[in-house]
């Protein structure tokens, strides 16, 4: 990883701050299920906080993303703010579809947040027309396509990779393997050892990094980022990492051998980064404290003004499935 | 094909697909199931609806697979074609887009291309339902368009029992047959007795004789329930349920709309251009003079299944909805 | 966006769609086309239908691709949703069951899912039609799957006129537009206005007081046939030209039926579960009283489309089906 | 390919038979078609006689296969007889499908000729199911999946692959690389020089082969066909060639440059491996033309019988779409 870039101090904190977002998010999400006051299929994201963080901080506004049911790391490293994403979650009207998208269809474009899927491997071929997009525009804006291990065995990731790599497109396929897609290991649906591999199938480069590695996760990234903006095509990101809990909410994850579990706990990427912000003299252990206050009373913040505001009236059904509501 | 020596037991449909299936391996060398998640490795199935079938039967004929519908089905295909019998999951029914395909061009059309010489003896179990908040991408009932394809048979049990039986004769039956089972029906018991149960009949689930509905699937029970409410009013309702929704079963569903000369028909789907209109419009063809009214349809609002919970729940006809449309029905004509 | 300054021409269906994207990619830098052969390195599509555009619009805004329809979609609804206006060729419309998921699950939902923040102005052509011993796989009419769909629109031109109309009018709309050209109507020229065409809004193709038939496609010219023999016949037939199956017109179907009291549907999609039942049930519960009798339905049979001559032929409805119909509708009610 | 087996004479003629039959019926079916009395859409498979042929010797009745629209030469290799053929080409009820599939759809399962499909890409997941049914029925028997170049872009060829790969099944996935699909050049939708690459992305065996050198061919073919009847798994064979046509009849193949037919033709396999096998001394020039002229006479026959034939009722419609006709 030695010619990749390294992120500074500035940086580093930059990433540190989306991670400890995703991470305090999460874990709010988590209790406001177990308390009963929000009901909804979630798929936490934890143990995977640090890829879209080190991703995110070479991206802006104009940058794209599509994601996935597993998504809200990537959203709020993005930037999508947390008062219409809560409020989404609780299926309110003001949320950022108004209700009527939920956890798996969380939207907010003006942050790039394009599209939620839930459909394994579709994000790839909308993000591959979202690169058209961005090069029709020639602004040199980026999309990227996240996506997990499962979905590298879809037909659509097949057709979207060489398409992009065919028309050169500024698109990152962003692969998050965390090893397990539902309660599906990866050894027992892909032969191969790496999925980057793969980018060769279609002349695209292709690269696996530690997810959970700030430093080579940024590197990575923004080397794939800076490649897109120059209009030198994809690049196919496997992203090693790991889900610390079930697929969603729900499952116990029993399949998951328990030493497999602890070992990656151990390594919790996002308490390791808070050391190395702090080793680095990124930031003092004050002023992280600090930082995570303030998150945190943002999402108390969004919290309440989610579960205080109104459900949408059913009335809405017939608005939003075309232009113009049908007579 | 029936197991005589099986006691009647309260089981829920969970149970009554995975001893279906059991059964039916058990019996048969040739069935064999693939799916997503579908072997002991990977706690049988999302839903343990197979649970323990790649136990007792072994890791060739019950395959966990990719994720990779067009794969799992195409699989199928060529392993019935050389005489197996394959039942197929697709996870959730919004996945057969994936595969429509295999499905439609192939599995459906491969016996009549054929002139005959070969044949697709697959089942496709496949799930759906609303009330969880999965928005979308995870709720349809496409039903129609598999009705509107020929060469597929179409089933939805509505409870245990059916589901037992429906999945034995799909599993016997040498075309393909879409399974249907419904989310929020899954954990509820009743007895089950372990016999087959033909494709292509229905059953009448209550006798009445001023309305007949035409229903399937979760909206057996909300008939129900609505006939129940309906009878402490004075009117006196037949509810039939469709089981298998294609080739339906048109001598059931007219005798039993001929005897009330009013029918509604309730189905979760969006209701333009879903199943209810093929047999509206079949019973206004056949039954013109014995009508006393318009044939009516209760189904999905005209929008993508949504999120909100109160926007949820009026997607799909509630038992309200079915005694307020019967009242206004019989006070018409 | 009427190009007022053409004159009418003759021409064919393939020019007028041809013509009504060079006018589209001329008028508005946002439209732009994709699909397998369509730019001119390939000549311009297997049917020449986007001929001369990449070389007038350039290979960034037409596109060729490889036979990969769910990249063709998904790059089109990606496109779409940053501002672009794709205009996204499947080649046959059997070939979008490979492409369900994108067009159903993502096209038509996003809008609503996004709770309107995102849309998707795609115009998806494709093309069908039997009569050319392709068999099974290649001339499906599945029309009837997508106006089940909530979020997508789908219109079917007749004749070359509408099809210009209606493909500068599916080009402009800010929805998913499923846009179906028929393979036998391509070659025959007649007069072309150049003027946008409504979506959402039907054609009398000839008024008539008898009876009211109810048709799209190529099934309008043998509609027209089967009028001019009826007349003969004494009997006054009504022919409405859909040209938009969803959202159908019912304003001026129930206003033209209600004229004649009796209607015939026809389509060469298969009967059952087809649109026709839609729009039969939809008759009936609207205009119960003023109906003379049952509206009945013509629809493909209930096969694949099969090869041989003779049993293609008899697969869709003829001129003489639809005159022999409409015969026994007069004589009975 | 000096690994490769080779093909012994009689072997070789058995190739030269196949190739013959092919090339011949080929030629009969364009000119029925000239002459207005077949009116049918045909995908002409000349210029590819030499793969099938070339594999085909090493299969057995009890192997299957499945081929696209472009597949005469395919099932004539595997033994599908010429006069259901021919009757089936012909519309009549004497068809292998009774005149209800047609060219795109001919089937023959006593020869292993399971299904030959119109949807690119969809003989591979076909394929692998019959490969999942000959390893449960444990006799050795194979499994093959003929495709194009263009059809080795879309999604069903990547999840098959990844798939037979996994379970390891007896599947030969064979890729005839003509250079075009329809009208777009193999180099226009792909980026990578070998199809057969993309192999390594499901740790499967991949090999290009000159598909119309007959030794090469033999040798790649046996190999694949031995490794999977031992039960050591699915092969990617790549093999090149060209088509000699348009796309199907009617269509004029403009947009190949004439130079490149010109080359192509130059090199026609057809009487290339005649020559060889006159040179290997496995058979005289004089062998060959009875060969040629029972293969002519066996042709004509079977278009004879074919015309002559019933065309189906049209109650047939009724027929075969399930096992038992609706009410
Ligand atoms: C086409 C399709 N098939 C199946 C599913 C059901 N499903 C939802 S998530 C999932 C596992 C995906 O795993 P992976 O791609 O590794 O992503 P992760 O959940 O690990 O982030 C499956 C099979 C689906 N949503 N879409
Ligand atoms: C899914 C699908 N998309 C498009 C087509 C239309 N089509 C028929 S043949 C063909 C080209 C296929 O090329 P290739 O795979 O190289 O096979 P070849 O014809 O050269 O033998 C195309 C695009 C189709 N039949 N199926
Ligand atoms: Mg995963
Ligand atoms: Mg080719």
């Amino acid at each position: 990883m030695d010619n990749y870039p390294k992120p500074d101090n500035a940086t580093l904190l930059d990433i540190y701050r989306k991670a400890s977002l995703i991470r305090h998010n999460d874990e709010r999400v988590i209790k406001e299920m177990m308390a009963g006051k929000l009901v909804t299929p979630y798929y936490s994201p934890a143990g995977q906080e640090i890829i879209p963080s080190a991703l995110s901080v070479s991206l802006t506004d104009d940058d794209k993303i599509v994601t996935i049911y597993r998504g809200t790391h990537d959203m709020l490293a993005k930037g999508f703010p947390l008062k219409p994403l809560w409020a989404e979650l609780a299926g309110r009207i003001t949320g950022s579809c108004k209700g009527k998208g939920g956890t798996m269809h969380l939207t907010h474009p003006e942050t790039g947040c394009m599209v939620t899927t839930g459909v394994v491997g579709s994000s790839m071929p909308i993000a591959t027309g979202i690169g058209w997009a961005a090069k029709l525009d020639g602004k040199g804006t980026v999309a990227v396509a996240n996506f997990g291990d499962g979905a590298a065995n879809i037909g659509a990731f097949h057709e979207s990779l060489n398409m992009a790599a065919l028309w050169k497109l500024p698109v990152i396929f962003l692969c998050q393997n965390n090893l397990y897609a539902e309660h599906t290991t990866f050894a027992n649906s892909t032969l191969i050892a790496r999925i980057s591999d793969r980018a060769a199938s279609y002349g695209m480069v292709g690269v696996t990094v530690n997810g959970n590695d700030p430093d080579a996760m940024y590197g990575v990234a923004r080397l794939a980022v800076e490649r897109a903006r120059a209009g030198e095509g994809p690049t196919l990101i496997e992203a090693m990492t790991f889900r610390f809990n079930g697929h969603l909410v729900g499952d116990a994850g029993n399949y998951i051998p328990k030493d497999e579990i602890a070992t990656a706990r151990s390594k919790d990427p996002v308490p390791a980064l808070r050391k190395t912000v702090i080793e680095r003299g990124a930031a003092t252990e004050a002023e992280l404290d600090a930082i995570d206050a303030a998150i945190k009373a943002e999402i108390d913040e969004a919290v309440i003004a989610a579960f205080s505001a109104d459900l949408p009236d059913v009335a809405e059904l017939k608005r939003d499935v075309f232009a113009h509501e049908l007579a | 094909m029936t197991e005589t020596q099986i006691q009647p037991q309260s089981i829920n449909l969970i149970q009554a697909v995975n001893l279906a299936m059991d059964h039916a391996m058990a019996a048969d060398p040739k069935v064999l199931a693939l799916g997503e998640e579908v072997g002991d490795r990977e706690e049988g199935g999302v839903m343990g609806v197979t649970k323990g079938l790649s136990t007792k039967y072994g890791d060739d004929r019950v395959k966990s697979t990719p994720i990779s519908e067009q794969a799992i089905i195409g699989a199928a295909i060529g392993a019935a074609i050389c005489g197996y019998r394959p039942v197929a999951e697709i996870m959730l029914m919004n996945f057969v887009t994936v595969a429509m395909d295999m499905i439609t061009n192939h599995a459906a059309k491969l016996r009549f291309m054929s002139g005959g010489q070969t044949h697709v003896p697959i089942v496709i179990r496949t799930m759906t339902g609303s009330g969880f908040g999965t928005g979308g991408q995870h709720s349809d009932y496409l039903e129609a368009w598999f009705a509107h394809t020929p060469g597929i048979k179409v089933v939805a049990p509505s409870n245990p029992n059916d589901a037992y039986g429906l999945m034995r004769a799909a599993i016997e039956d040498d075309d393909p047959v879409i399974f249907i089972e419904n989310l929020p029906s899954y954990w509820t018991p009743s007895e089950v007795t372990f016999e087959a149960i033909p494709i292509g009949k229905a059953r009448v689930a209550r006798a009445g004789t001023d309305v007949t509905i035409i229903t399937h699937s979760l909206m057996v029970g909300h008939s129900l329930v609505a006939a129940q409410t309906l009878a402490d009013a004075g009117i006196s309702v037949e509810v039939i349920d469709l089981r298998t929704i294609a080739p339906w079963d048109r001598e059931t569903v007219l005798a039993a709309v001929r005897k009330t000369g009013r029918a509604l028909i309730v189905h979760e789907a969006v209701r333009e251009f879903g199943i209810g209109a093929e047999i509206a419009s079949t019973l206004h063809e056949a039954l013109w003079d014995e009508l006393k009214g318009p044939v009516k349809r209760l189904g999905g609002a005209f929008c993508p299944v949504p999120y909100s919970k109160p926007l949820e729940t009026a997607f799909a006809p509630s038992a309200d909805d079915i005694v307020a449309t019967i009242k206004a029905m019989v006070a018409a004509h």
